[in-house]
């Protein structure tokens, strides 16, 4: 997904739009949601930092930075005690260490298999026909959680339809799924040795299955912000709106891009 | 981080031999004797690993060994060895290495963390070392860096590493050409593992006992060959399955009179067999290789999958760590130090003649081919672990050299213009993926499927040969 | 990164690697490859043949060197292995294979029998590093030396293998001197350009080498500036790293790459050969000792943990201070055992000396970059502030 | 029953579609294949329906089913269970009697089986650890590409400048099209690419178990004349697509089925 948000002395507006391979036009889509939103003209942002896994295909930003610094600073925004942030994203999935000023310290990734990221749940939901809210909660009212022997998100998907077509409970596949996934982040972010407070972002944060399952796999409680999809785009805007500041301090310009939003075609 | 929930046991393997239902218990007590002995501390303990030929100096030194390798397997075969897999991960340790290490350099990290065993550690856990013995060979590099990284939560215990070399096979080399400089070195690596070792037990060697040793294993040795000769009849009295619990006396038990009359026994019982024409499975249909890589420890039962199917397995190249002594050419001598050396050199270089004679052939290769003749093979089935390079590389190079080389089967096949003609083929093989303890690798499904296959491979075989 | 003409000149020659030492085929010399430092090279240029560095290529996939080799190998030798069987290095002779670890060891005989070279050697460098090892790896190069004999037609003298030890010792002794530009802050020679020349190196017979290296020195001491802006300096920890895409990717992120332990670089360039007394028993000394590879065990003698890593790991520690490190990259290959077994404790070294690290595990596939470059742009991230 | 009155089924239930013969006892009266759709049972009472409505037989005729493929165990009415190795060897040697090697490129594996003229398996070799190198990617760039699966090989050959592709897992090679697409390359560029990458990986699973001539291209992957161009391409082979590849399967479980009644086998 994509997401923006606008920072002055606070959070000004933020936008959570829609992702494709079409990121250059969701870019500016989404921008132009946001100026609208906070009714500001284009040329009132000062500067603009963009994260993520298309960060580069951001035609307007002035600087790109990873989203594990983005996330680190963003958390450390909202959450000032957060020490270890497990980020559960469509892409991949972080463990991201911090100090309490916000630095990163440590982190670890997944991102070579879709079996440790998001995407998982994603794909099952969607073969079960059943909406990326819900799958949550129904895996909460599972009795017997089904074990899933399939690493293989494409295997795992087919060994879900399987057994369900052998009259395995819903509730029981989906939350079979969720301590998967669960287990797989678990050993992860294992390799961090984690402290206290956690804090779960991204789609991941939403997903209370998820979250129970990670929480139960760690042995610890877990913290999610308000709104865990913005945390990257949010820490973007706080490291922009460092860079104004400090260009001030030092007396100094900084380049910017010439604000206007295209539209690109590329499908 | 939590524990994880231990994996469901599977139904418990079914043995074809009493010999090889009585290892359980076997094992259960070595392990438990290392644990009493850790207490009374009388007798040191010593981390070592299997095939280092040493065993006959441990114990005429009264070493216990603790045979790190036996405790990870015991972990994946009772299904609780993920635990400590991610133990080590979470140290660094990546999941593409050992898992028999990582097993056990995450058992000893917690063990030395908590001062005291993991919460229900298998068969009790495995008890803290007074000193650990590696050994750098060209056969497993974790064998010489294992220790190494468990030591760091274990500093004050120290490590003695052997080198034991051996000349790798070259076509245009023969190997007795070199060997007398790799006995001078081991020699002396064995020399200095015996200074260690009297040092560590402030203990002198009784070289008289050690001679009485090295004859015993020896003496096991040459019995143990004997004993699974017999499994060439037809039908086959005993298959890889019970070999994979017989393993335990020729890896874990050598230079004990336990371990030999063990064989005794086993020689007994699969002689009374033969002649009751008693065979490993009700009505033997095909007789199996099983040609290569160690077996998934906590999916024993697939080789009752096997047997139901008619399918026995007379032999394998796994774990038969040994060769008739007799049939070896190497130099006599009563110094048993240096007895031990050429034992060595001739148990890896076995094969190397027989395969210089034949074009194309390698040792692996060698073997391979003449145990297909010996037993009576209709094909060969190997088992690829992913986390293991030492037993598990070369192994399909080894099925197409031996296609290309070796090809005994003559079948009826249809031409191009339709007509049925005879060509000779290679043995089939299965070549099963997934890991010696690490059970996320496996799935049961999958390989229950590919052993279907195979079978209706087999069967093919058999309708269409032509003579 | 700057491109200019030094950049250039390197960077030209660098791209017809292996073109040399198939026109020496050509006029009939014998070329014989290797892999991995463990090889002694002096044995090979005193017989008159001319080693050569098979390296892999990260860009291609692997093919053809699947269908024979199981790809639980160390991803990089799988990678040599398929270039070779799809013919890359047809110009060979022969190839010299050492005891370095189990991807090398297990995987002889599927080299020897597969690839069409005429000549094969294996040499068996012991595991440990005491009295009696020296005297079996002495014995083990009398054997090599005896093989090459054999394939040459005519014996080595030891005033040949003298004459190799020197133009080695003045090889290793050149790539120092390149090593010493880039402790200027931003480094006058770019990693990228580093990795390159000692790359190109590698590929000509050694007295062509250390031409080829005055040339670069001269080269870059004529430049009157760096060709990279000034960024964190990083130091490469790893195995052999023959490719010179992780370098790049660090420094088009703003990183500085100052300082390495990798085999093709200071792990087997920095230690020298003893020049007087017996040459072979100096090779031994030189091969067995000097080289720092985890393959090779090192008791610890300090029965500390912490005294143990910094005999292991002092020259990680030294070179981090003579080139004035901001942090470290540990590169290992997935499946590497003799590396990947040393992860925590490096990972403890560098807390010890306080220089942050980050650990990457590698499938050499281009497939991977992507992935690499998020890890490695956060890293400067952190470290740089 | 008289022996031209009766019928055999054979029905292979893949995870992507569902695939369904029928034949009486010397020719092929009916086929039929669709989408499997999560419950396996339906499909298969699905499919016999439709093989009766089409062959317009009775339901009583049906004298032996054999089932095969990733469901074959939810075939509520098989008389049999074979695996498709044995299934695909049979239905091949029936269209191609002097092929050797077949290579099955299925939703999730690509499977490599070397037979004889009569059905007889002499080698097979089944692919990795997940779905990485099996026909499933190319569901997935359809997906990304919003184009039909169909459309893939016809566009792919229209490409001048191949991509590099580098298939890692099956589902992210989602993002690294999206990403591809957004440095600008061309749909067909990165099919080609793909197919590339494929047919390279089919080809050393190929090597594996030994290649030998003749060599059949099956399954859902051999609907994709691009990936079948790509293969010949990379292996340096010509190879044989029957007119329906994907049937091929179901075609050998319902001759095995046939074969079985005959010798008069017991139901499993």
């Amino acid at each position: 997904m994509t997401k923006v948000v606008i920072l002055k002395d606070g959070i000004l507006t933020f936008v959570i739009g829609p992702t494709g391979p079409e990121q250059r036009r969701l870019a500016n889509k989404v921008m132009e949601e946001a100026l609208k939103k906070a009714r500001l003209p284009f040329s009132e942002i000062q500067y603009i930092v963009s994260t993520g896994y298309g960060r580069i295909n951001v035609p307007f930003s002035d600087r790109q930075v990873t989203e594990i610094t983005c996330h680190a600073k963003g958390v450390s925004y909202l959450i000032p005690e957060a020490r270890t942030i497990i980020d559960i994203g469509g892409q991949d999935s972080k463990g991201i260490k911090i100090d309490r000023s916000g630095k990163v310290l440590d982190f670890v990734m997944n991102d070579k298999c879709a079996a440790g990221s998001g995407r998982f749940i994603e794909v099952i939901a969607d073969t079960l026909g059943i909406s990326l809210k819900e799958v949550g909660e129904l895996s909460l009212q599972s009795r017997h959680p089904a074990k899933i022997s399939n690493i293989c998100t494409i295997w795992a998907q087919q060994e879900v339809a399987a057994s369900l077509a052998q009259g395995v409970p819903l509730s029981d596949l989906l939350a079979g799924i969720h301590s998967s996934l669960a287990e797989r982040i678990g050993r992860m972010v294992s390799r961090l040795k984690i402290e206290k407070e956690i804090v779960v972002t991204g789609g991941g944060g939403k997903n209370r299955g998820l979250l129970r399952a990670l929480s139960e796999v760690l042995g610890e409680k877990l913290i999610v912000p308000e709104e865990p999809l913005i945390t990257g785009a949010l820490g973007a805007a706080l490291i922009a709106r460092e860079m104004v500041e400090g260009a001030k301090r030092d007396k100094m310009v900084l380049k910017t891009k010439e604000r206007q939003l295209e539209e690109i075609e590329i499908l | 981080m939590t524990e994880q929930q231990k994996e469901v046991k599977p139904r418990k393997r079914m043995t074809a031999t009493k010999a090889a239902a009585s290892i359980g218990p076997l094992v259960k007590e070595f392990i438990t004797e290392t644990l009493k002995a850790r207490a009374e501390g009388k007798q040191k303990l010593a981390y070592t690993f299997i095939v280092c030929h040493h065993e006959e100096i441990l114990r005429a030194m009264d070493v216990i060994p603790i045979w790190t390798e036996n405790f990870a397997g015991v972990c994946g075969a009772k299904r609780d060895a993920e635990r400590f897999l991610q133990r080590a991960e979470s140290l660094g340790l990546s999941r593409s290495l050992c898992t028999y290490a990582l097993c056990g350099i995450g058992f000893d990290q917690w063990r030395e963390e908590l001062g005291e065993m993991p919460p229900d550690s298998p068969w009790g856990g495995m008890a803290r070392p007074d000193f650990m013995i590696s050994s750098g060979q060209i056969l497993c590099d974790p064998r010489s860096k294992w220790y190494q990284a468990s030591q760091q939560f274990m500093p004050d215990v120290p490590i003695y590493n052997i080198d034991l070399p051996y000349p790798l096979f070259q076509r245009d080399q023969d190997h007795r050409e070199v060997w007398g400089y790799y006995h001078k070195y081991i020699v002396k690596q064995l020399r200095g593992l015996v200074a260690f070792v009297e040092e560590q037990t402030k203990k002198k060697m009784d070289y008289d006992r050690l001679r009485e040793l090295v004859d015993l294993s020896d003496r096991t040795w040459n019995l143990i060959d004997e004993t699974y000769r017999l499994r060439k009849a037809v039908p086959c009295p005993m298959g890889t399955g019970d070999a994979m619990n017989t393993m335990v006396p020729i890896c874990f038990m050598m230079a004990t009179q336990k371990a030999y009359d063990f064989f005794v026994e086993l020689k007994k019982e699969l002689e009374e067999k033969i002649a009751r024409g008693e065979g490993e499975v009700e009505n033997e249909k095909y007789r199996l290789m099983w040609g290569g890589g160690l077996p998934a420890w906590y999916a024993l039962n697939d080789f009752n999958y096997f047997n139901s199917k008619g399918a026995s397995f007379p032999v394998e190249t796994t774990y038969r760590m040994v060769a008739p002594l007799y049939e070896m050419d190497i130099p006599e001598t009563r110094d048993p130090i240096e007895h031990l050396a050429w034992r060595w050199l001739g148990y890896w270089t076995f094969w190397y003649d027989k395969a210089r004679k034949r074009p194309g052939s390698e040792p692996d290769v060698e073997r391979l081919i003449n145990w297909i003749e010996e037993y009576k093979i209709d094909g060969i089935v190997m088992h690829e672990a992913f986390s293991c390079r030492t037993w598990h590389v070369g192994l399909i190079w080894q099925l197409h050299q031996l296609g290309k080389i070796y090809k005994p089967i003559p079948l009826y096949v249809v031409g191009k213009d339709g007509k049925k003609e005879v060509v000779m083929k290679e043995l089939p093989s299965l070549i099963l993926e997934s890991d010696i303890i690490d059970i996320t690798s496996y799935s049961e499904v999958d390989t229950r499927n590919k052993i279907d296959a195979f079978i209706e491979t087999l069967e093919s075989y058999r309708v269409n040969r032509a003579y | 990164m700057k491109i200019d003409e030094v950049y250039s000149m390197i960077e030209n020659q660098f791209n017809q690697y292996g073109s040399r030492a198939r026109q020496l085929r050509d006029e009939g010399r014998k070329v014989i490859g290797y892999v991995c430092s463990f090889v002694p090279l002096e044995m090979i240029t005193a017989s008159g043949a001319i080693p050569f560095r098979v390296r892999g290529n990260i860009q291609e996939p692997i093919t053809l060197g699947d269908t024979l080799l199981e790809t639980i190998v160390c991803p990089y030798y799988r990678s040599c292995f398929d270039l070779s069987i799809k013919g890359r290095y047809e110009f060979l002779s022969g190839l010299v294979i050492p005891h370095a670890c189990d991807s090398m060891v297990r995987s002889y005989s599927v080299w020897s029998y597969s690839l069409p070279y005429s000549y094969f050697h294996f040499v068996n460098v012991p595991t440990v590093c005491e009295e009696s090892s020296f005297e079996f790896f002495e014995e083990e190069l009398k054997n090599f030396k005896r093989s090459l004999e054999r394939l040459m037609g005519e014996p080595i003298e030891e005033e040949d293998l003298l004459k190799a030890i020197q133009l080695y010792n003045q090889n290793r002794e050149k790539i120092r001197t390149l090593y010493e530009l880039r402790k200027s802050d931003p480094p006058l020679l770019s990693g990228t350009e580093l990795m390159m020349a000692l790359t190109v190196g590698s590929g000509l017979p050694v007295d062509e080498s250390n031409v080829w290296f005055d040339r670069v020195i001269k080269a870059v001491k004529g430049r009157n500036a760096s060709p990279l802006i000034k960024g964190p300096r990083i130091l490469i920890d790893g195995a052999c790293i023959d490719h010179i895409e992780l370098v790049k990717l660090v420094e088009e992120l703003g990183g500085n790459v100052v300082a390495d332990t990798i085999c093709n670089g200071t792990r087997d360039s920095f230690p020298k050969t003893e020049e007087s007394g017996d040459p072979i028993r100096a090779l031994s000394r030189r091969y067995l000792d000097k080289l720092n590879c985890p393959k090779t065990y090192r008791a610890n003698k300090a029965g500390t943990f912490e005294g143990d890593i910094a005999s292991r790991f002092g020259d990680i520690g030294a070179y981090a201070k003579e080139f004035r490190v901001d942090g470290a990259i540990l590169y290992v290959y997935k499946y590497c055992d003799p590396f990947g077994f040393e992860v925590p404790a490096r990972k403890a070294y560098y807390e010890f000396i306080h220089v942050p690290m980050l650990h990457l595990e590698d499938t050499y596939s281009a497939g991977n970059l992507g992935q690499l470059r998020t890890r490695i742009q956060a890293f400067l991230e952190m470290i740089g502030g | 029953m008289k022996e031209e009155r009766r019928i055999y089924l054979g029905i292979d239930i893949g995870s992507y579609s569902s695939k369904g013969v029928c034949l009486n006892h010397h020719d092929s009266l009916a086929s039929f294949d669709c989408l499997s759709r999560g419950d396996f049972k339906a499909t298969a009472e699905k499919i016999k329906e439709e093989l009766l409505l089409r062959s317009e037989r009775r339901e009583s005729e049906i004298s032996w089913t054999v089932a095969t493929g990733f469901g074959a165990q939810l075939v509520p009415y098989a008389k049999e269970i074979k695996t498709d190795i044995l299934c695909l060897a049979k239905g091949v040697a029936s269209i191609f009697p002097f092929v050797r090697t077949v290579v099955d490129i299925g939703d999730l594996y690509t499977k490599i089986v070397r037979i004889d003229g009569r059905g007889g398996i002499h080698n097979f070799l089944l692919s990795g650890k997940c779905a990485g190198g099996s026909g499933r990617i190319l569901l997935v760039m359809a997906k990304v590409l919003q184009i039909q699966v169909e459309e893939i090989g016809e566009l792919s050959l229209r490409s001048k400048k191949r991509v590099d592709f580098h298939t890692g897992c099956a589902v992210f090679s989602e993002s690294e099209a999206i990403s591809r697409i957004a440095e600008g390359e061309k749909k067909e560029d990165l099919l080609a690419g793909l197919h590339r990458a494929l047919a390279a990986q089919i080809y050393s699973l190929m090597e594996r178990v030994g290649i030998e001539k003749e060599i059949a291209l099956v399954g859902g992957g051999a609907r994709d004349v691009g990936l079948v161009q790509a293969f010949q391409e990379v292996s340096g082979y010509e190879v044989v697509v029957p007119p329906q590849p994907h049937m091929v399967a179901a075609l050998g479980a319902a001759l095995l089925a046939r074969e079985n009644d005959s010798r008069g086998q017991g139901s499993k």
